[in-house]
């Protein structure tokens, strides 16, 4: 564990509140599948929820992120509104996507969210492009690209990985190792399970976290992010971690022991810091309550927005197929 | 539900077989296919432990071991490569795909390998391998899970593709399917995992050669296949109930077409009504469109029609994915249309 | 060789341009593009220090550069899908293929992100990306090297899809590609690389929109586009020596469709012939077929005719090769077929 | 250089006659070329030759070859005759894939030749299959695959030796590193270029060989081979080699300079070993013209084969698309 000492109170409880944002969030989203208000596939980042906390503070309001289809937590921490999140999920026009992409297709223009990618890898490629653009405009971003370690069997995670270290690109790969692909651990998937080894083969540095220690996950995406926007290269980040939910609603868990699990959520993300922080004395009862407080307060406005939240009419349908007269553009800076 | 073919009565005895749903007839067409060959075996992502995204393979893993229900790791071009190697090989691999997006990922493998190396090898190397995955939209799933590209998939020469639409035939088709000296695409829109229907019938034993007329009918052909079978069968009763006697032709296998069933269906009807999930442009609609113009021109009283779905990814929100796919209301308004004259 | 739309008039002037080849103006398209925006850039296997397989961008380096002109390493999904990336930060990148079938290695990323992305994101992220490829048989490179799928790739929603059988097109459709916001794909026929014709005008820009009536006819429509366009055009040549006036349609651009030009000739020469590289089943051929009968039904005198290639994955043999494709003698059989009614 | 002490005279003239059967019918096809005889691509194997002959002789008749566009060395020294090859270049059905495929796609069943493939990395899966197949009929066989250096960026080979790491299975992978890609160098394509560390990342046995010398990849291949076919799971060999011809038959080799082509040349296989045998007192002048002779009349041979072939007719055009009611197919053993 990441000693505390140096860590301000206020900064801890940005980061205890972020997890708990997430985590209240997801626990919702749960409910609102069951009662069908939000439908389709949810896979649920519960346990997961240090990463993309610390790594999305080692990142500044130009980089680009680039996730998965369980990516509900790194678009809220981004900095995209519950609101339009919940409201993408509940499939109204008021959602980040206007209701076409859906929990697995969560997008945002202002914070360079770029989803939000359902085919296990294919959002990798686009990290590097990204990264690749700004290199080539002499811009000092950081393209994150987030990905699991199932992802890291697939073509296109090796193409992407040779290509980023073979051009010298600025992009931060953050893979995040939840033991599982779906059902299938990582050891009945990877003959190298470890796979910050397997990046450093390509030349790439690369090292393991403790996914489940929101300190060493800022601290690591701080280092390995200044390193990539300094001309360093690309780094492949390795955050060991876990979730504690089915991979999403449909799953019956057939692949792991319950004891296996109990002993993962030991380690819980948000338990673990807030203990840290009550024995260094940076949380009260009080402050905590009011964290928790603050977590549930935005849930529910984030429902109730949904909830408020309109269809886009049927007869726009075919629209955002090819883009309109007057696209809205990135604007390339 | 009544299998017919212009080789046979046109209405076969309703046979006593229980029923059973779509899933479960797939898996017990696996299981079968598993005891009596050794050479078969089921490769895929979480088929084995997890059962199987949409639950087909659930509990055979433990019936035959982790050999033969094979767990792989993400990489769909080098399992689907790898099943075309086992199949040069002597084996007789059923390679799942999870969902018909992921495919294109061993679209390579698919068609510059499998669908090639008989004719490259100048008849050497056959490849009998099968591929299943699931395919369709109508859940939600947005534009990376829920395209229909079977009738796409059509367009490939060396492959046999199929779309079993009924239980009868998702049960069925495996068997003729790793029987076949080629490769054979079977897609399972997954709409229909959990519809029930009569069981496969080993009496009745399907081919992949031939259409079937689902429905007979005098007044306008709606001719479909997949995910839109029972949208088609609803709309035809709906017709019914108005007066107009619809046929209903079931395509079942799209590559090679049995056009003779649909030119059959055409010459007495004389107005047709297509009904495919693909996207509207370059479907297999309009190959069928194509194949009665060039063969059964004179036949046709009206313009030919198509229901097809939008030419959009697929959205999330329920209404517009809803409005994006083939409806009932959709196919009836059509017929109508065209018996109305077109 | 004059470009008429139904916009303009149907004979243009013969503008006195110097005459280049396809490769050239494809090249000096690049140049032009590069010069103006630094933004744009060529990424691809060998376009660099090789020149590019087809020579394509032979001396670009030199003046621009590695960064611009990028070689690649052998990762067809990567570098696409780098591309992506790229012109969503920003840039205007052009990714050349070498070849269409290596452009299965990549379809992922061109059906499932490029394609999609826009729509995904509810309209907020649009993909401004050019990827060019070459296509096509004739060259005796076998079932891996000479598939025509440009039509097969028309099927899908959120690309432009456009086939330049013309130098003029080769050159012209690049500038409009970049500036369009959305992803193009330019299949460029191999086999047109050496052919000479009237250089770009830059007072005749071309559109993505249009098909171009390449020979006004009155008694049958030959619809055409990419590598059949030459030999349609000599087809009809031939016909007319036999008193058969045969319009020539190139379709250009494959996706979106423009059917307008096409009823507008099918409305004055009610017989239709159409003419396609690429397998006839599933063929754009056949999607033409099925708007005409859609929507021009009793404007058709006679059944349409499709010449396409057969289904077989191209073989070496040169004999069988060339049975395989399209031919003038086979356009004029069909014209002649059609003409006598069908 | 590998010792020549124990090397019989016997088998030192069968290696210098294979490599110079390899060399003289290439020679032969390139003059062939510029007469159209034959036709397409074209990729010739010259200056590699050690690696096919060394190679092949570590494998038994039962394993299975698979190998790309550059293929004719490894078909004929697999077993396939120099006429049917010949043939099959000239697009004759004497030829052993009836002229349908061409220099880029020899097949032959007997000696389990699976091409042929002109796809870069599209053959690699196709060997993890078949050692699949092997593996689980419990069937000795070593499934070898021949690639090259370029392939090695592609996703099919990542895939494919992360599967065959994962599953054990009896593949050797035998990489021919001729330090191009068609004109792009391995520096410029590989982020790590010493591609036997990279295959070790996937905790494979992977080592590299001399791929000039003939002795040395013979002896690297025999004990890989026997590693995989006593059940040792795959094996990697990174065979250093240069080609001295152009890539096809239309490159201007604008990406190399002559010297280093030169360079190359001093080391050219079938010298380098002719002049080891004769160092070694296993060769005279007699034996030497022999040889030659013999690698001459084999290539005359094949050409009066090809040119007495006969075109398959225009009407069997649609045969082999699928298979005929009784499809010759390879009996599982
Ligand atoms: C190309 C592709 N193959 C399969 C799937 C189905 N699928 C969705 S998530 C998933 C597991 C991915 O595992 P991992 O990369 O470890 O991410 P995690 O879900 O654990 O966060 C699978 C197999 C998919 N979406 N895309
Ligand atoms: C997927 C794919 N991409 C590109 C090509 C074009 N191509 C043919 S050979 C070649 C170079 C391959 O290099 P390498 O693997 O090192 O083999 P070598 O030719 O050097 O033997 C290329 C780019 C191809 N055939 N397939
Ligand atoms: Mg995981
Ligand atoms: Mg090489």
């Amino acid at each position: 564990m990441t000693p505390t000492d140096g860590l301000t109170r206020e900064h801890g409880h940005e980061l205890l509140l972020d997890m708990l944002r997430i985590r209240r969030m997801e626990e919702r989203c749960a409910e609102l599948y069951q009662k069908t208000k939000i439908r389709g596939f949810l896979h649920l980042y519960i346990g997961e929820e240090a990463v993309a906390v610390g790594a999305m503070r080692a990142l500044t309001p130009d980089d680009a992120v680039v996730a998965t289809y369980r990516e509900h937590g790194h678009a809220l921490i981004r900095g995209v509104s519950a609101e339009k999140i919940m409201a993408e999920m509940y499939g109204k026009q008021e959602g980040c996507s206007r209701g076409r992409g859906g929990s697995m297709h969560l997008y945002d223009a202002p914070t360079r969210f770029y989803g939000g990618n359902a085919i296990v890898g294919g959002g990798i490629p686009l990290a590097v492009g990204m990264a690749l653009a700004d290199k080539m405009q002499g811009r000092e971003r950081v393209s994150a690209c987030f990905f699991g370690d199932g992802a890291a069997a697939e073509g296109e995670f090796h193409e992407s990985m040779n290509l980023a270290a073979l051009w010298h690109l600025p992009v931060l790969f953050c893979c995040e190792n939840n033991l599982y692909g779906m059902g299938t651990g990582i050891e009945r998937a990877q003959s190298e399970t470890r796979l910050a080894l397997r990046a450093a083969s390509y030349r790439m540095s690369a090292w393991d976290v403790d996914g489940m220690d929101v300190l060493a996950v800022e601290e690591a995406t701080r280092r390995a992010a200044e390193a990539v926007r300094s001309g360093g290269g690309p780094h492949f980040l390795e955050f060991r971690t876990y979730r504690f939910r089915a991979h999403s609603m449909f799953d019956p868990e057939l692949y792991r022991s319950k004891e296996e699990v109990a002993a993962w959520k030991e380690r819980d993300p948000i338990e673990l810091f807030r203990q840290r922080l009550r024995d260094a004395e940076l949380l009260t009862d009080d402050e905590d309550a009011g964290l928790e407080a603050l977590a549930s307060d935005e849930v529910e406005r984030a429902v109730a927005f949904a909830e408020a939240g309109t269809w886009e009419p049927v007869e726009d349908l075919e629209r955002f197929v090819l883009s309109e007269p007057a696209p809205q553009r990135e604007v390339a800076s | 539900m009544t299998v017919t073919t212009p080789d046979r009565p046109q209405v076969a005895p309703e046979s006593a077989t229980a029923t059973t749903t779509y899933r479960e007839a797939v898996r017990e067409a696996i299981r079968a296919a598993m005891r009596a060959d050794d050479r078969v075996f089921l490769m895929g992502e979480d088929v084995g432990r997890y059962g199987g995204c949409y639950a087909v393979s659930m509990g055979l893993l433990e019936e035959f071991g982790e050999e033969r229900i094979r767990d792989t790791p993400l990489s769909e071009s080098a399992f689907v490569g790898a099943g075309i190697g086992a199949a040069m090989a002597g084996m007789r691999p059923i390679v799942e795909i999870m969902t018909v997006n992921f495919s294109l990922l061993a679209l390579d493998q698919i068609l510059n390998t499998a669908a090639t190396v008989l004719h490259m090898s100048g008849g050497l190397f056959n490849v009998p391998l099968v591929i299943r995955m699931a395919t369709g939209g109508g859940r939600q799933l947005a534009a990376q899970h829920s395209h229909s590209l079977e009738g796409w998939y059509a367009h490939i020469p060396g492959l046999k593709v199929v779309a079993p639409g009924t239980v009868e035939d998702a049960g069925g088709m495996l068997a003729p399917a790793l029987t076949d000296p080629d490769p054979v695409l079977i897609f399972e829109n997954a709409l229909l995992y959990n519809r029930e229907g009569p069981a496969p019938d080993p009496e009745r034993p399907v081919d992949l050669v031939h259409a079937a007329v689902r429905r007979p009918g005098r007044d306008v052909s709606l001719i479909t296949y997949g995910g839109s079978l029972h949208k088609t069968l609803e709309a035809a009763e709906a017709l019914e109930q108005s007066g107009i006697s619809a046929e209903v032709i079931d395509l079942r296998v799209l590559r090679p077409l049995d056009t003779e069933t649909v030119l059959a269906s055409v010459a007495h009807t004389h107005r047709v009504v297509l009904i495919d999930e693909g996207w509207k442009t370059g479907s297999l609609a309009a190959e069928v469109i194509a194949r009665i113009g060039e063969r059964a021109f004179y036949d046709l009283d009206v313009p030919p029609a198509r229901v097809c779905s939008a030419e959009v990814p697929l959205p999330y929100a329920k209404h517009l994915e809803e409005a994006a796919l083939p409806s009932v209301e959709r196919i009836v308004a059509a017929a109508r249309k065209v018996v109305g004259g077109g």
